[in-house]
């Protein structure tokens, strides 16, 4: 076995995120997903830190769950302004932006 | 097996994929998988919630397969404990519905996604495989070893090579606070805040005196959602809950004899209701 | 167990080619402590002072170092490139910083400022109200009346029972005296005392120091933190307005998500791209593609991802679907500083993201954004032409102008270098004139974004209408406006480096887009006012000042460019 | 260098004047007042730069009057100015019309809500864009007036015209701006040749570009000839490309029709002369037979739909498109007397079909119809304008004596010993569009007093059976020319005439030029071809 299969894990992971991302209606699941797909992009990170050989790649898995700690916090006021102002969260409820 | 266990695994070996952390992989691996199968079929939110963090665990414990002990943590501890409990909490405060609705919006949606989706892990896992199947790791024995470990090493670069973005997660982190103040506190006050002596003015002067009914009170449950019956049977408008759906005063006719007996006996009949909580439903 | 310590040995750092960026960031977080700690009624005033004091400070500060002639070097390990482009792009970023800081600031043309009020915060501010009402508060009064007794359904409802209860049938209380309805006078004066809340220049401030970082990163790393310090506070902004809460909050949502899903592939192809060099530099990434024995794959496609994540940003299609949306939910001033400046910021990443990491690949990934570059042109021009909301009609605009940019920056010459960074220049300080503009007409609902209302607008306003054709045409690329001089700096760069047939299909596509911004001017001067149209709002200083700019410089660098050509041609990116 | 700011003060001082004009919204007799004042002073300027031209100079100097600043350094324009023969030629009829469109325009009804102002300050900032097109010698900066033109043209049309005025004006401007852009693709491509095939860099300079003309391959003069060309085929405009300009022509105001068709068109045919011919040799030669089967179809085909048209605007602006389509023939049939005959008649042509737009508003004015079937035995009521009508229908006839004579001659004789098919053709057609001209006098003019738009005006308002086709009441009945309109088309009258029996001063002007045009396309006049 190689750390390949790490890699392939995260390329799946990424997927199922993006494909959760288009599918899913409800913003808060949406969110979810795209937190799995910045977990999938730490798992390459971690396994090409190692095969290359320095700590790079986690220093910079580390940076993106800051990032993603941050971005949860502003995402979820976000979502909760709105739910308060319309008192549902599905992503099709949000349509007045259509021409 | 135990997270140590895995940590002290993966300062065994350098380089190569050793036999413990092949078996750990292939347990963990698709238990992740499934967490994230899981989040995205989940039709419940809370469901999906919990399937991620499911997933984020496992992810943890193969980051410390992978010679990352710290990160393995910090992923359990914040992403895990803190960020996936966040979700958790507002879609407590969101839930309620937090189903989805199974109607596509858009015709052929999911299907194109799932098309999309596979096209890109086998364009994904094609290109992986091929560009990555020969290389054999360098390992970290070298970088988590001496002097002091992956903790300190780890430091050392944050604060060397990668001190500029790291200053500047600050901005981020200001930027989030004043964000989740600005989005969700609500509305400060536009009058002066009243003393106790304008309360109880305002109160003997208004039109009801007494506190409000609360939900349930004289009524044949006690749960919130049930509203309180005024002595005639009707309900008590007052004691409608601002914030919590009302289950409508079920069958109320029936009761208005029963109840107004129940006021000053029959024990056993008001606990029995009481206690099978389902009073409510017709 | 025994610590070795080995002291760290701090980085150096070029203090004074920073000072912008530290300035900037410094003072958000100054801004931060002023909203904590100064009483309410000061602050809008202590707020707009630092604000713009600080940019004219920053802006002080680069002119300095950059007329000191100073080499171009890169700082803090390398983090950070300051070069000339960098150099010019902070100056752009700083000069649309303080416009759109003007326009943001106002308070004359909606009492109050355009963003949510102390008084009406957050909650209150979900009453329905404006466009939204109708139809929102409708629905969701019949699905919340469906569901059981519910005062919730008669407080949804209210403000808006007319057209609440027209569309749901069913929302059953009368409404009683709710929320006070927005464009009422006694609402106009309510929002007058009690003033916006200030947040919002802090966090105009952090977007800046986000973008300036972002243009200026020289490694991947600090490129996606840079990008998210930038969106994180415009996703804030979008979702501030006071009027057309609804609208303006599911801008924010779908901004938010689209931008987390787009910075997600940004940062896959950052993981791939370290796979492949071993690090995130990009002159790092240039000389491991130079030497790799390693199959290419892992380089393309961490490369496609990467330019997945900024193409978003630069709105530029088919990664647009936000754009329309966004630029119309959120706040007009918000959204004129954001059209100008995260333009600025994702072409300056994309230029030195393709220039130094990627120039020396560039035979085999060109081919892949010329057909980018085509389809936003086309896709811009041609969907633009239906659209019936000025904000949307810009927003299409501004996705044939990326596809305009990108044709500059795919030729990789210091030609196409500096022609992209000129018509950034020109198409910033048009745009964000503009929006100050859409921002004064207005009826009693605020802002008429409706093109059916513009018309006759010469009429009622020939000063104000002169001033949109006048910018209309610049976005045209009429001669004697900047757009044109930014499209001939485009474009002259394109057929230098061999791309005729892509520079064909711009003319034409401009050709096209020219449609739609006539369609404006033809109804502002050519048809008949109609009764109940919108009035144009008398502007303050600070709008004022921020149009008079945008027109004068779209003049300027359309009579006179010389000296702002000569700046975005001073020098290379360094790596 | 030696500046020369004559060329300079002509081009700034419209401008000038459109801006000072522009202010004076309340006061429309002011603002007219002021408008003609200014365009005085620039027909004045322009008799000055007309005798600072020296003939004899003009031989071995292909430019005179030169102005030479540089602009933009990084795109290597320079603001050049300079006059050949055939761009001072120009500048005259410009300088000569615009007063005159001033004057015919004095009595004019705004549409409601707009004001003399806003028409006079138009008006002039088009003469200055125009004078600003022809006096370029820098490529670059023709473009830019080239597409500036458009800008107030756009809005005399779209805010004084007729009633589908916005349909008009906006077809106007697409065309325009279609074409302009493909233009610009080309004006790149030269700069880029250009900066390969020079030591010094790019340039934009039109002498240099001339000098480097025999350098470039054709395959590439072709690419660049053809952005040319069809942004000068839709100005023109040749026939597929022209279905813009009757509506324009049809809706645009008088004053801005004449403009329209008088001067704004000749850019097109000015352009092909000076751009596409010196600049494109190899392509010119080669593209000929296209321009020429484009031009004799112009013809052919303009005057048969000039026949079938009821609305008297459209029916000039046909008549028009078929004169360009003879311009063309005789610019590109490659000699020298019908290189100078097309000039004459770029001249000749904006003068009498300026006379006829005139005419024919002032009967518009009266009649309150377009419509030819609303006129009939007009000339009972008014001798003088049947009699001006006729005068500048046979000048638009070439009749001999009239200015259109001379040059139609010189391009016929010019283009027959190479082109003998084609321009036997193109004659046939151009006598048939002038024809009409006749059939539409006889029609309006002679027999007994009939139509809507007369009997209207005989028996008064309301009065009229059937008034469909007469655009809401006359208020006017039919009285003949006022002093005034007699002022305005005296000038237009005496140039005709003047034109036709002594057009030696003008073709000394044009003849060098022509000849240096001549030499740089590498030609030699065809046998048999005598020198005018």
């Amino acid at each position: 076995m190689t750390p390949t299969y790490y890699l392939l894990l995260s390329a799946l992971l990424f997927s199922i995120g993006t494909v959760g991302v288009l599918v899913r209606r409800n913003a808060i699941v949406v969110f979810m997903c795209i937190e799995l797909m910045l977990n999938a992009v730490n798992l390459s990170l971690v396994t090409f830190a190692r095969v290359n050989g320095g700590l790079d790649g986690q220093v910079m898995a580390f940076f993106v769950m800051v990032v993603a700690a941050a971005e949860v916090v502003v995402g979820l006021a976000i979502i909760m302004s709105i739910f308060r102002a319309r008192r549902s969260s599905s992503v099709d409820d949000a349509n007045l932006l259509k021409y | 097996m135990s997270t140590a266990a895995l940590a002290q695994a993966a300062t065994d070996n350098g380089g190569p994929v050793g036999l413990s952390e092949a078996i750990a992989f292939w347990i963990l691996g698709p238990m992740a998988l499934a967490g994230a199968l899981g989040m995205v079929f989940a039709r419940n939110a809370v469901h999906s919630a919990l399937w991620l963090a499911l997933a984020m665990l496992n992810l943890g414990a193969l980051y410390m397969a992978q010679q990352a002990p710290f990160l393995g943590f910090v992923q359990i501890i914040v992403y895990t404990g803190a960020v996936m409990m966040l979700f958790l909490f507002v879609l407590m405060l969101v839930g309620r519905d937090s189903s989805d609705s199974v109607v596509e919006a858009i015709k052929g949606q999911r299907l194109a996604a799932a098309v999309l989706g596979i096209g890109f892990v086998a364009l994904m896992v094609g290109s992986l495989a091929r560009a990555l199947f020969s290389v054999t790791p360098i390992g970290l024995g070298a970088a988590n070893g001496v002097p002091s470990g992956n903790v300190a090493a780890l430091g050392r670069l944050l604060f060397t090579q990668y001190l500029f973005p790291f200053e500047l997660t600050s901005a981020l982190l200001i930027t989030a606070a004043l964000g989740a103040m600005l989005m969700t506190f609500p509305h400060t006050r536009t009058t002066a805040k009243s003393g106790q002596r304008a309360t109880v003015e305002a109160r003997l002067r208004g039109a009801r005196v007494s506190p409000l009914p609360g939900p349930g009170v004289f009524a044949t449950a006690n749960s919130v959602a049930t509203p309180a019956l005024l002595p005639d049977g009707s309900v008590a408008p007052e004691s409608l809950s601002e914030i919590i759906e009302t289950v409508p005063p079920s069958a109320p006719a029936p009761l208005a004899p029963v109840d107004a007996h129940a006021l000053v006996g029959a024990d056993h009949a008001k606990s029995d209701r009481i206690s099978s909580g389902e009073e409510a439903q017709p | 167990m025994t610590l070795q310590t080995i002291p760290i040995t701090v980085p150096p750092v070029a203090y004074y080619a920073i000072s912008p960026l530290l300035v900037v960031l410094g003072a958000a977080c100054l801004g931060v402590l002023v909203e904590a700690f100064l009483p309410r009624h000061q602050r809008w005033a202590a707020q707009v002072t630092l604000t713009l004091l600080t940019l004219v400070v920053a802006g002080a500060l680069l002119g300095a170092y950059a007329s000191s002639g100073a080499p171009a070097a890169t700082t803090l390990s390398g983090s950070l490139s300051v070069d000339r482009p960098t150099l010019f792009m902070w100056g752009t970023l700083l000069a649309f910083g303080l416009v759109g800081v003007l326009l943001i600031a106002d308070r004359s043309v909606e009492p109050g400022g355009a963003f949510i009020t102390d008084a009406e915060g957050v909650a209150s501010g979900t009453h329905a109200e404006g466009v939204a009402s109708g139809t929102d508060a409708g629905r969701a009064a019949g699905a919340a009346s469906a569901g059981g007794i519910s005062r919730a359904a008669s407080r949804v409802g209210a403000g808006s029972a007319t057209s609440g209860t027209s569309r749901a049938g069913v929302a059953v209380a009368a409404p009683p005296a709710g929320p006070i309805p927005a464009g009422t006078p006694r609402n106009r004066a309510t929002a007058g005392r009690a003033g916006m809340r200030t947040e919002v220049l802090p966090l105009t401030l952090f977007a800046l120091g986000g973008m300036m970082s972002f243009c200026a990163a020289n490694d991947l790393l600090t490129m996606f933190v840079a990008l998210e310090v930038l969106s994180l506070p415009l996703y804030l902004l979008c979702g501030l307005a006071r009027r057309r809460r609804l609208l303006s909050q599911e801008a924010a949502v779908k901004y938010f998500l689209l931008g987390a899903f787009a910075s997600a592939f940004f940062l896959y192809g950052l993981a791939l791209l370290y796979g492949y060099a071993g690090s995130v530099k990009l002159a790092d990434i240039s000389s491991a593609a130079a030497a790799s024995q390693r199959s290419d794959t892992l380089l393309f496609a961490g490369l496609a991802l990467l330019v997945v994540g900024l193409l978003f940003k630069g709105s530029v299609a088919p990664f647009h679907t936000w754009t329309p949306d966004v630029y119309q939910g959120a706040p007009t001033s918000v959204t004129a500083f954001m059209a100008a400046a995260t333009k600025v910021a994702a072409f300056g990443a994309i230029l030195r993201v393709l220039t130094i990491g990627f120039g020396s690949t560039r035979w085999e990934w060109r081919g892949v954004l010329w057909a980018v570059a085509i389809v936003s042109m086309v896709i811009g021009a041609v969907i633009g032409l239906t659209q019936t909301d000025i904000k949307r009609m810009l927003a299409y605009s501004s996705v044939a102008h990326a596809g305009f940019l990108l044709v500059g920056a795919i030729a990789i010459t210091q030609r196409g270098l500096s022609g992209t960074m000129f018509y950034l220049l020109t198409y910033g300080f048009s745009t964000i004139a503009a929006f100050g503009v859409v921002s004064l007409v207005r009826d009693a609902d605020g802002e008429a974004t409706q093109l059916s209302q513009w018309a006759g607008l010469a009429k009622r306003s020939p000063l104000v209408a002169g001033v949109m054709t006048f910018l209309l045409l610049s976005l045209a690329g009429i001669p004697l406006t900047s757009g044109f001089t930014g499209k001939f700096a485009i474009f002259s760069a394109a057929i230098a480096d061999g791309m005729a047939p892509l520079v064909v299909v711009a003319l034409i596509a401009s050709a096209v887009a020219a449609f739609f911004y006539l369609r404006v001017i033809v109804l502002m001067y050519f048809s008949e006012p109609s009764v109940e149209g919108p009035t144009v709002s008398v502007p303050g200083a600070f709008t004022t000042a921020a149009v008079t700019v945008g027109v004068l410089i779209t003049l300027l660098l359309g009579v006179a460019p010389t000296m702002a050509l000569s700046w975005a041609g001073a020098g290379p990116f360094v790596g | 260098m030696n500046q020369n700011y004559l060329l300079l003060a002509l081009l700034v001082l419209p401008a000038v004047g459109s801006v000072a004009v522009a202010p004076l919204r309340t006061n429309d007799r002011a603002a007219k007042s002021l408008a003609m004042a200014f365009a005085l002073l620039e027909l004045g300027l322009t008799a000055v730069a007309w005798f600072s031209y020296s003939v004899s100079a003009a031989a071995n100097q292909r430019f005179q009057l030169t102005f030479d600043v540089p602009w933009i350094p990084a795109f290597g324009t320079r603001i050049a100015l300079g006059v050949d023969g055939i761009a001072l030629v120009m500048l005259a009829l410009i300088a000569v019309l615009v007063p005159i469109v001033l004057g015919s325009s004095w009595t004019d009804r705004l549409p409601e809500g707009r004001t003399a102002a806003g028409f006079c300050a138009l008006l002039l900032a088009t003469q200055a864009t125009l004078v600003g097109v022809f006096a370029a010698t820098d490529v670059f900066l023709f473009y830019v007036f080239f597409e500036a033109m458009l800008v107030p043209m756009y809005f005399i049309i779209g805010r004084f015209g007729g009633p589908k005025r916005q349909y008009a004006a906006v077809k106007f401007f697409l065309y325009s701006v279609l074409g302009g852009l493909i233009m610009l693709g080309s004006v790149i491509g030269l700069y880029v040749v250009s900066a390969g095939r020079l030591p010094s860099g790019g340039t934009f300079s039109w002498a240099a570009l001339r000098d480097l003309a025999a350098q470039v391959p054709q395959s590439v003069q072709i690419w660049l000839f053809l952005g040319f060309f069809i942004a000068f085929a839709i100005k023109a405009p040749l026939v597929p490309l022209h279905t813009w300009l009757p509506d324009a022509g049809a809706e645009a105001p008088i004053g801005a029709g004449v403009l329209l068709v008088g001067v704004l068109d000749k850019v097109a045919t000015f352009g092909f002369l000076r751009y596409c011919l010196p600049l494109f040799p190899l392509a010119s030669k080669s593209l000929a037979p296209l321009v020429l089967v484009l031009s004799v179809l112009g013809i052919i085909y303009a005057g048969l739909l000039a026949a079938g048209q009821d609305d008297m605007k459209r029916f000039v602006s046909y008549t028009s498109i078929a004169h360009f389509g003879f311009i063309a023939l005789g610019i590109f049939a490659f000699s020298t007397q019908a290189f100078a005959g097309s000039v004459l008649y770029m001249v000749n042509h904006g003068i009498t079909t300026g006379m006829l737009f005139i005419a024919v508003g002032m009967l518009i004015t009266r009649g309150n119809s377009r419509l030819i079937s609303d006129y009939g035995g007009v000339s009972a009521l008014t001798p003088v304008l049947a009699g001006t009508f006729l005068f500048a229908g046979l000048a638009s006839l070439a009749l001999p004596g009239t200015n259109s004579f001379v040059s139609e001659f010189l391009v016929l004789i010019g283009s027959f010993p190479r082109e003998p098919v084609y321009t036997i053709i193109a004659t046939v057609g151009i006598i048939f569009a002038a024809l009409y001209v006749l059939w539409v006098y006889q029609q309006v003019f002679q027999g007994p007093a009939r139509g809507n738009a007369v009997m209207a005006s005989m028996i008064g308002p309301g009065a009229v059976a059937a008034p469909s086709s007469a655009a809401g009441t006359a208020k006017s009945s039919f009285s003949d020319l006022t002093r005034g309109e007699i002022m305005v088309l005296a000038p237009l009258i005496a140039l005709i005439l003047l034109l036709g029996f002594f057009p030696g001063p003008v073709l000394d002007v044009i003849n060098p030029s022509v000849a240096a045009t001549m030499r740089e396309v590498g030609l030699a006049d065809p046998v048999g071809g005598m020198t005018p």
